[in-house]
């Protein structure tokens, strides 16, 4: 790692950590709080989107990984009274566990194919969401008990949420936390050897296997990995709107990860985090223009596209040149 | 029985002439036309405006919508997909781009025709009844045929016209099509205007029927793509096989399973993903397209 | 009217507005209401209407000079926030609020967005109207959500049983949408049919929202032949080719819906077909409507190129809330004095002839006043007009 | 001494098209064996189907007396039977090394976890194989585009670079698919003694197969024929050049001449 790097990484934790809220105490604009949490938590689930695309898969399924997190975190929290920081990681292993079932047989496919039946995928999942009685159907789980304190071996870690003055701050640290925690594990997996290996998939299967590579096993624990993040961003959601419907997590949701990796850029592992800002930012921001809104919106993505095709970052890549 | 086949039937017809359009556009581009559900709705739209609006004959409105989409579809191959193809290093990339004109045509079709649902009044009076064993609304029938006679007409021009031999040539290998001396930029256009006119067509003869609202966009276009899927992406036999089947599949299952109540849909779409992860190039495609 | 002149209409009534509402600032004080709805994608229509009924009567407002709260003249302005029907996008739509200082908000317009925003609601003293049925909203101990409408297991058992008595119906069908508000509204709706003794001939048919073609899924019900059909929780958009289906099936009975629609939709949808739809709505059949809502059809369709019908319902929202300020002109800020003050409001309706009144009711319902008294007018159509059925309250 | 490969009545029907029939021979553990013959008759499919990217409609490939078909590639490439591609098969968008040093993947001691926390083990790999990649970069010779971006590669280098990333992977048996396509007269001379000193500095059995006549008649130790998916000869290059049958099977067809 550069020293350059190294600095990046110390501002970046800076700006995030302290200088955003320093800002939002000083600007008075508290509702940023939720905005920046969704960003935080929706760029947790396109860096799982993103690392599908990583080893050469079209993923519009991770809405269906959010919502299946966020009704295991629901579910357990309601029904059986676990606490919610036991559910978080339990949310998305669960969703690592359905996705290596339903990875199995659909990593085959490629292009096309993949995306199309993951798209299904995200539909297939909001009607078993409707259907399933543990779910409770078309009403939903609402009254869901905000996060209790976390205690490990007597020592108070985070308190009650419940008792929290400012629960917004208290869930944008969390978000922003889990978020870091996201990114450095796929800087992670991306400059470590796995990364590697899922570049030599995304770029051609039949050399990878021939190098020893087992590209179906590889293919399922990225797969994995990403629906874990998927998982983690639902449950986090219901945290925070206190309910669940089937509804929570749809089609769109699952297209909106997609494009946030286009629009960051596929070949950077910053691009995801990056893309989630620009378009979920960006649509707050143009609500003043009222109903023109979606029109300037889409627009400028247009636009985005025209101009660099490659994500916002391909601007910052050396590697680019004149083709 | 008779009914439920022949409300497949129908159903089917119009399925697959969406499809056609999306179908088409693959084909050539490789480009997965997100728009392509939108430029149904806007065809439709067109078509409601010259019809109810402006009282002008039912066909006149059809020509519209297909000129209208025409041009539209011609323009955004030209300006945007093209440069965006030629720049960009992965193809997925117009995977935003086509996304990015959904979301403009539905913010347009708000801003142009407004939120509410529109429907032109029915252009033929009457149902047909044979013995309460079929029952199908005469405008449905006309429908139903013009929808049948322009995919015949369609399948027609793809096979017997210079362009037509020339964007099947295409579609199959656009190197060597090249080579061959096909304009390829051009024949990419004029495919790309003739997906797009299809679904304005579609829009245009189904408003007759089941009315146009600017929501209807995005679920078409999911649907379009699941039967392009079934019958295997880029092959136009395989749209209109997959058009028919999932119009079947509809109208079968909602019948037998009606019983079961809210898991038809589930399982209808279950029973796609089992098949598409089985047979990923559907019943006609290549495998990997 | 054609589109274009709607268009120009529309930019022309948005510059207005803006002009209207940046001029007023020098003279009154404003007091800002806030919206948060879907009004893009395929639901816009709700959110719309909703949203546009606002701004009309904001706008009515402003020009006669303000409203009078506590002898102080106030400019009313509508801040509204599209959530496309994504509750998490409503959870933002509700802080954008709080962050105005807004303490009242219409909306939003769906149970999953109305559950999502509660928390938001509760930390930063709003009270908001949401079109959505789910009691857990309106219970204790929920206290900031008021109901804008009349629920469909209140309306519903009403329809039923007018419909028992003068029709002599026996039995009854369920046809719903496969999504949260629908199939709740529906399986509440079969409860309430069986607690009246209809007999429940179907309930389990479910349709995507994105069905063009019904004919199919309507079939099966159609086979049951029920003396009622009620589509539940319909959308107007689906409404039209619902009951074009059933009745090209050679559907002879009623067809009925509990939630409100829009006349000039049901003719371009379905023509002759929709004539004796029953449906829900607020008070703009000739019989009812006062000289305000005529004005106030007017206006809107001045300001917009086009009314529609499902505003009649939703104009009460907005009506409330600065009725109910007025009242009390503390509730400006505190919405707990709002809430004491909702216990023994009363004020006359001026969108009703006779003397109907404006009041908080749902004691039997919610065991607390969280839904606005709307009169429960059940209508039903007749080329091109609805037509008042009957009218009742609820209580 | 077992040969180390053995294919035993090799068969692959499409259909009803037979690709390969009842095909059998052997290879030595050491030896440059060429399989020649001329297109499409069929030594694709035979390759495909020794290195088990293409299953078998009967008979078996046997490594070391135990049957290799119908396993998973990387099964099959993990004992250590290794093949190249026909085609310009590499990992475009990363460098010459980068190939290189992913494709010692068979090396790895440590975990893919071990290389995600980073472990002790896992650095000694990284070390291990950027080592070996230069050292598989001087071995055949490609110093100077150690870190150019594969898809900027020539023809001539793609193939060498195909055959590095087949020798990062340390097998017992390579199978290079047409090595020699595409490259002149003195990059095939170059690699044709780059193969040989593979055999003979670090004892891996060659099984190639190629349409350059000269170069397989230097370069073999043994010779395969194929014709209409059936082996018609075997033997030393000498006795391949005066086979009638083979002469019979080069002159009735369109192919270049054997190079006699």
């Amino acid at each position: 790692m550069t020293k350059t790097n190294l600095a990046g990484i110390g501002v970046f934790l800076l700006v995030v950590f302290v200088a955003v809220p320093m800002m939002i105490a000083v600007s008075g604009r508290w509702d940023f709080y939720y905005t920046l949490t969704s960003v935080a938590l929706l760029s947790i689930g396109s860096a799982g989107v993103w690392l599908t695309f990583y080893i050469g898969r079209i993923n519009i399924g991770q809405g269906a990984y959010a919502l299946m997190g966020g009704y295991v975190s629901a579910v357990l929290m309601t029904k059986v009274g676990v606490s919610f920081w036991l559910t978080l990681p339990l949310a998305g292993l669960f969703c690592a566990v359905i996705s290596v079932a339903i990875g199995l047989p659909i990593l085959r496919l490629r292009g096309v194919y993949f995306a199309m039946i993951t798209l299904v995928l995200t539909e297939v999942t909001r009607l078993t969401a409707l259907a399933l009685p543990v779910t409770n159907g078309a009403k939903g789980i609402t009254s869901i008990p905000l996060p209790g304190a976390l205690t490990v071996f007597g020592v108070p870690l985070i308190p009650d949420f419940a008792t929290i003055e400012n629960p917004k701050l208290a869930f944008y640290l969390l978000a922003v936390t889990l978020m870091v925690l996201t990114y450095a594990a796929l800087w992670r997996i991306v400059n470590s050897r796995l990364g590697h290996l899922c570049r030599s998939l995304q770029q051609n299967e039949e050399l990878a296997s021939s190098i020893g590579v087992n590209t179906a096993h590889l293919r399922l624990l990225a797969y994995a990995i990403s629906s874990f993040f998927g998982g983690i961003a639902g449950a986090v959601f219901v945290a925070i709107s206190q309910s669940i419907y089937p509804s929570s997590f749809v089609v769109t949701d699952s297209v909106n990860f997609m494009l946030y990796c286009f629009v960051g850029g596929l070949g950077f592992v910053m691009g995801p985090m990056l893309g989630t800002f620009l378009l979920y930012f960006g649509w707050d921001l143009l609500s003043v223009a009222r109903e023109y809104q979606l029109l300037i919106y889409s627009a400028a993505m247009i636009a985005l596209m025209l101009v660099l095709p490659n994500g916002v970052l391909s601007l910052f890549d050396r590697r680019e040149g004149p083709k | 029985m008779e009914q439920i086949l022949a409300n497949g039937f129908y159903l089917g017809a119009q399925y697959a002439l969406i499809a056609l359009g999306l179908t088409l556009i693959f084909s050539l581009m490789n480009v997965l036309n997100f728009a392509h559900g939108q430029m149904y709705v806007f065809g439709g739209f067109v078509t409601y405006t010259v019809v109810a609006q402006l009282g002008l004959p039912f066909i006149v409105g059809l020509f519209a919508s297909a000129i209208i989409l025409a041009i539209m579809g011609a323009l955004i191959e030209v300006y945007l997909f093209r440069p965006v193809i030629r720049k960009s290093k992965r193809e997925e990339s117009t995977m935003l781009l086509a996304a990015g004109i959904a979301f403009f045509l539905d913010a347009a079709i708000l801003l142009l025709f407004g939120e509410k649902q529109r429907g032109v009044p029915k252009i033929v009076d009457g149902v047909f009844n044979w013995d309460m064993r079929i029952i199908m609304p005469y405008d449905r029938i006309l429908i139903g045929v013009l929808a049948i006679a322009l995919i015949a007409g369609f399948i027609a021009f793809m096979q017997y016209s210079k362009a037509g031999r020339a964007m099947r040539a295409l579609a199959q290998d656009r190197v060597a099509a090249q080579l061959m001396g096909v304009d390829v930029d051009r024949y990419s256009m004029i495919g790309f205007a003739l997906g797009a006119m299809l679904a304005g067509l579609v829009g245009g003869l189904l408003v007759t029927i089941t009315g146009i609202n600017l929501g209807m966009g995005g679920p078409t276009s999911i649907k379009a793509f699941m039967m392009i899927m079934i019958g295997g992406a880029g092959v136009i036999s395989g749209a209109i096989a997959g058009g028919f089947i999932l119009g079947m599949m509809e109208s079968v299952g909602l019948t037998m399973l009606a019983a079961y109540g809210d898991i038809t849909y589930l399982a209808i779409f279950a029973s796609l993903m089992v098949f598409l992860a089985f047979r990923p190039q559907g019943l006609m495609g290549k495998p990997w397209g | 009217m054609n589109r274009r002149s709607l268009l120009k209409s529309t930019t022309f009534a948005a510059i207005a507005s803006f002009a209207l509402v940046s001029a007023a600032f020098a003279e009154n004080p404003v007091l800002k209401i806030g919206f948060v709805g879907v009004t893009s994608g395929p639901a816009a229509a709700w959110g719309t209407s909703n949203q546009r009924s606002m701004e009309a009567r904001a706008a009515w407002i402003n020009e006669i000079g303000g409203y009078d709260i506590g002898g102080t003249m106030y400019d009313v302005e509508i801040v509204a926030f599209d959530d496309q029907k994504d509750p998490k996008r409503a959870i933002a739509g509700m802080e954008q609020m709080a962050q105005a200082g807004i303490h009242y908000v219409v909306g939003p317009n769906v149970d999953d967005g109305a559950a999502a925003v509660r928390p938001v609601a509760e930390q930063n003293n709003i009270i908001y109207f949401p079109y959505a049925f789910p009691k857990s909203l309106y219970e204790a101990p929920a206290s900031n959500a008021i109901l804008g409408m009349v629920a469909n297991y209140q309306s519903g058992p009403a329809i039923y049983k007018y419909l028992m008595e003068n029709n002599g119906i026996k039995t009854v069908a369920f046809i719903a949408g496969n999504e949260s508000d629908p199939l709740s509204q529906r399986d509440s709706g079969a409860a309430a049919a069986k607690a009246l003794g209809l007999e429940v001939v179907s309930d389990t048919v479910t349709y995507q929202m994105d069905t063009t073609d019904f004919t199919p899924v309507m079939l099966p019900v159609i086979k049951t032949s029920p003396d009622l059909l009620v589509l539940s929780g319909v959308s107007p958009a689906n409404a039209p080719q619902l009951i074009r289906s059933a009745r090209e099936l050679g559907f002879t009975g009623l067809i009925s819906t509990e939630t409100a629609q829009d006349a000039a939709v049901l003719q371009e949808g379905a023509g002759d077909l929709a004539n004796g739809f029953i449906s829900v709505g607020g008070a703009s059949t000739p019989e009812l409507a006062s000289d305000a809502m005529r004005e106030f059809v007017d206006r809107y369709t001045k300001m917009f190129g086009e009314y529609n019908d499902e505003s009649n319902t939703k104009v009460y929202a907005l009506e409330y809330i600065l009725a109910t300020i007025a009242a009390n002109p503390a509730a400006m800020t505190d919405i707990e004095a709002f809430k004491t003050t909702m216990d023994t409001f009363e004020a006359p309706n001026p969108y009703m002839v006779g003397d109907a009144k404006l009041s908080y009711v749902g004691t039997t319902s919610f065991g607390q006043k969280r839904q606005v008294s709307v009169p429960l007018v059940v209508n039903a159509y007749k080329d091109g007009v609805f037509e008042t059925l009957f009218v009742a309250q609820v209580d | 001494m077992m040969p180390i490969l053995q294919i035993k009545n090799l068969t692959k029907r499409y259909g009803g098209l037979t690709a390969n029939n009842d095909i059998s021979f052997d290879v030595a553990e050491g030896e440059i064996l060429s399989v020649i013959g001329p297109n499409g008759a069929g030594k694709s499919t035979l390759f495909k189907q020794i290195a088990s990217f293409v299953s078998v409609t009967s008979g078996e490939v046997l490594f070391r007396g135990k049957t290799i078909s119908n396993l998973a590639p990387h099964v099959v490439a993990r004992m250590g039977v290794v093949r190249t591609f026909q085609e310009t098969t590499i990992f475009k968008s990363m460098t010459v090394r980068e190939n290189i040093i992913v494709a010692h993947h068979l090396r790895s001691k440590a975990s893919l976890l071990g290389f995600f926390l980073g472990s002790k083990l896992a650095r000694a790999d990284e070390a291990a194989f950027g080592k070996s990649a230069d050292d598989i970069v001087d071995f055949l010779g490609l110093e100077a585009i150690r870190n150019e971006l594969a898809s900027n590669l020539p023809q001539g280098h793609l193939r060498a670079l195909g055959m590095a990333i087949g020798l990062a992977t340390g097998p017992t048996v390579l199978l290079l698919d047409e090595p020699f396509a595409g490259m002149n007269h003195d990059e095939t001379m170059k690699m044709v003694a780059s193969v040989r000193r593979l055999r003979d500095e670090r004892g891996v059995t060659v099984m190639l197969v190629e349409h350059d006549m000269p170069a397989v008649m230097k370069i073999s130790d043994r010779i395969v024929v194929i014709n209409f998916g059936e082996k018609i000869a075997e033997g030393t290059p000498a006795e391949i050049q005066a086979n009638p049958r083979v002469i019979e099977a080069y002159l009735g067809s369109e192919d270049a001449a054997i190079g006699m």
